[in-house]
């Protein structure tokens, strides 16, 4: 069965590892702070300027100065730091992140991610998303595999404005987990009770499956 | 210290000398930190023509949507449309000029622009529009963007505290843009919360030394939220 | 916190994986603001071949003085000689490779390579000996020079406080070059007076965030004075 | 006469106005600190990382912490800031600094300026002089009209290597104030009781010499 966005979320923090600096973008990458280890500890960067983003305010601790890259009221952690955005993407394109998750439109096989803009339709800005796929060695890109038509968005070249260019290498989507190397789509994991069949129908791209595809253990 | 005296009373002293066809960053995230009360006074002015760099356009009747509202921009350079419709309309229509910039490579040029270095590279934006037109190479296997930077006439910022010499201080991520904006403004205009005397600010942690700054004025801020996001009261820590 | 828990307690740990002919920067400004722990610690190393990245070079006797006496150094890049003797004769001898920067241009390529800029433009040095063999560019009627940027494997560095976590501020003018060389180091190593717990710092003044530092570690500091000026005793305030 | 070192220093000081940040230089420069008119304030930069530096210290209030660009311990004044030298470099190569005042060894007609070099002999290094000359809209260079020997430092072009190319208009020595325009010094003022002729004699560069040149007056 298909992943629900917390289980994609789940999924992508079984990726954390003790320690790390992690930016997660708005969306389903947002879940997954819910869902870091117990015995493991994150800082999350906020790319407005804030390292060591805690959960939200209560009425009492509300603060308008203090905001996440999604414009909502935060908290900051034992250990925090505030900065300038001028910093904050010294820290980004430096590559001194270790983990950024974010969402997409499209991707392709040659690592290239659309997530921006829809012409004509959609225009939100990029906002930090060139410099945070630009920067970060490390980016997973959380996605549905298809649009609600069944139109894949695993594409051998992506027809939205790009976000960047061979810059992804990690996919999860509600179906699949995904690496791309070499020009190709490789598949890693399935959704549980998800054939390689049915992955295999709703991905456009060159799909790489090699010997049995384990199911995602949670 | 009378040379040193930045301090100014009203928002006319503020932006004096203020006009049409200006290039004007402003400062803040969202609504986070943004000098509202310039902001209202540029839009009091009516000044029109302006190329203005922001890292948004406020909201649908708040910030610089304000100046939306009123036509006054006929340049926007920034990174997020975001959930304000009227700007989305104006970019759609081709009615105002709209430069989306990556809001790092945005940060660094005005960055760049007030530290006097005039153009670098960047791997953001490589592939992309945003490198359309824009000279591109390899360096060490990489790709990249050569990015000019980015100044302007006035420079509207929003600072926590001043003291009266124009140091600063901002505080938690209402920051963001303004300390690089406060060095890239041939005139620096910023809008604090307090005055204080030269020498209450501690020298080891000002953000901005008085030498960018050359107005300074206290400001009220209303300080508006645009996500108010509370944690469930059923949540316990 | 355990995996942010960056505090070592011996310098071999501080600078476990250090090799022969790695680039190296250590912080400071003549010999204040200085690692003199970790500068020590690699003397004793005795390891060679090193590239060091530093605005000078110690005295003789002190601070990369030191890796100086022992030929630690086969290429230093910094800006000022100064009254280093020995520095100097390994300089006109040619016994050591010496690439002189202007200190500006020097702080900004550290700041560049922490901050993933591979190369940017600055008017310094245009028309010296320093823009040999660079590229040049005219850009709104200035020449500039194409500089890149820099980064080392470790990088040595001085603060005056840190947290567990590696959150650091420094003291008065000892800040000089140690942030942006916090940034550019592949492993990062902290000197500081005082560890405090995460939290004990102010998260609004942090001069360098922690995502920067790899390794912490507490030194015994001689801050030894270069040019101790005293006002005379007849003067009055 | 010529001018002492001192009067130099005094005849820098009346270019100063108000609320100027300055920079001086080692040597002749340092000395203008003390010329500042008393009903003006200036705040000195020291491009280590210091804007607003005091005199030296005492016994009690010295610091190892707290040096100028010179490496001397020095106190700061009331509103004065520390900052890295990016930053510092930041604002002097992005033209923040009111007034920059340096010694060289020489300076040409083309408004060259060598001072940081002398082949083969002394090796000091540049230091911050590259990019003070580089960065400042205004600059004063303080220097001996000829070494020991009568041979001229003012020259039609540099022979030492270059701190700066095209950056020099103004040059105060023990005999002349002069400005470099269009490819010529011009000679402004004379010290006092110190003649054109003399001026001339000591003189390597073209000197466009119009009208009457007053002396100094202190």
């Amino acid at each position: 069965m298909a992943l629900t966005r917390d289980q994609i979320a789940m999924r992508v923090a079984q990726e954390i590892q003790d320690g790390y600096y992690v930016n997660l973008g708005i969306g389903i990458p947002t879940l997954v702070a819910n869902y870091v280890p117990e015995d493991m500890d994150v800082m999350l960067q906020s790319e407005n300027g804030l390292l060591g983003m805690g959960e939200f305010p209560t009425e009492e601790t509300i603060d308008p100065d203090l905001i996440n890259a999604g414009k909502q009221t935060v908290t900051a952690v034992t250990g925090a730091a505030y900065f300038s955005s001028a910093e904050s993407f010294a820290m980004i394109r430096g590559g001194h992140v270790d983990l950024t998750v974010l969402g997409a439109f499209e991707v392709d096989q040659e690592g290239s991610i659309a997530s921006w803009m829809i012409p004509g339709k959609l225009v939100k800005g990029m906002g930090g998303a060139m410099d945070l796929v630009a920067g970060a060695e490390n980016i997973i890109v959380t996605m549905t595999h298809a649009n609600k038509h069944g139109v894949s968005k695993i594409l051998k070249k992506c027809t939205l404005p790009l976000t960047g260019a061979n810059c992804i290498k990690r996919v999860i989507t509600e179906l699949a987990f995904m690496e791309i190397k070499n020009g190709a789509f490789h598949l890693l994991e399935r959704a549980p009770g998800v054939s390689v069949e049915e992955i295999q129908a709703l991905t456009e791209a060159d799909l790489v499956v090699n010997g049995d595809i384990p199911e995602m253990t949670f | 210290m009378s040379g040193f005296n930045k301090v100014v009373t009203s928002y006319e002293e503020a932006l004096a000398g203020f006009t049409d066809n200006m290039t004007v960053m402003v400062g803040g995230f969202g609504l986070c930190g943004i000098p509202e009360g310039l902001i209202e006074q540029v839009n009091k002015l009516g000044s029109t023509g302006l190329t203005a760099i922001s890292n948004n356009a406020g909201v649908d009747g708040f910030g610089l949507g304000k100046w939306l509202e009123k036509r006054q921009i006929s340049t926007m350079i920034g990174s997020y449309v975001g959930e304000n419709e009227l700007f989305e309309k104006l970019l759609l229509s081709g009615e105002m000029e709209v430069i989306l910039t990556p809001q790092g490579t945005l940060a660094e040029k005005i960055r760049a622009g007030g530290a006097g270095i005039p153009a670098f590279f960047t791997a953001t934006g490589y592939g992309t529009q945003v490198a359309d037109g824009k000279e591109t190479r390899e360096i060490d296997g990489r790709n990249y963007v050569l990015e000019p930077s980015l100044t302007a006439d006035f420079a509207l910022v929003k600072a926590w505290k001043a003291d009266t010499m124009g140091n600063l201080i901002f505080r938690k991520t209402a920051m963001n843009f303004n300390p690089m904006m406060a060095t890239a403004g041939k005139i620096t205009v910023v809008e604090v919360e307090e005055i204080v005397e030269a020498g209450e600010l501690d020298p080891n942690y000002i953000h901005t030394p008085g030498i960018y700054v050359q107005r300074v004025i206290k400001g009220n801020f209303e300080k508006r939220i645009e996500q108010r996001t509370i944690k469930p009261s059923s949540e316990k820590e």
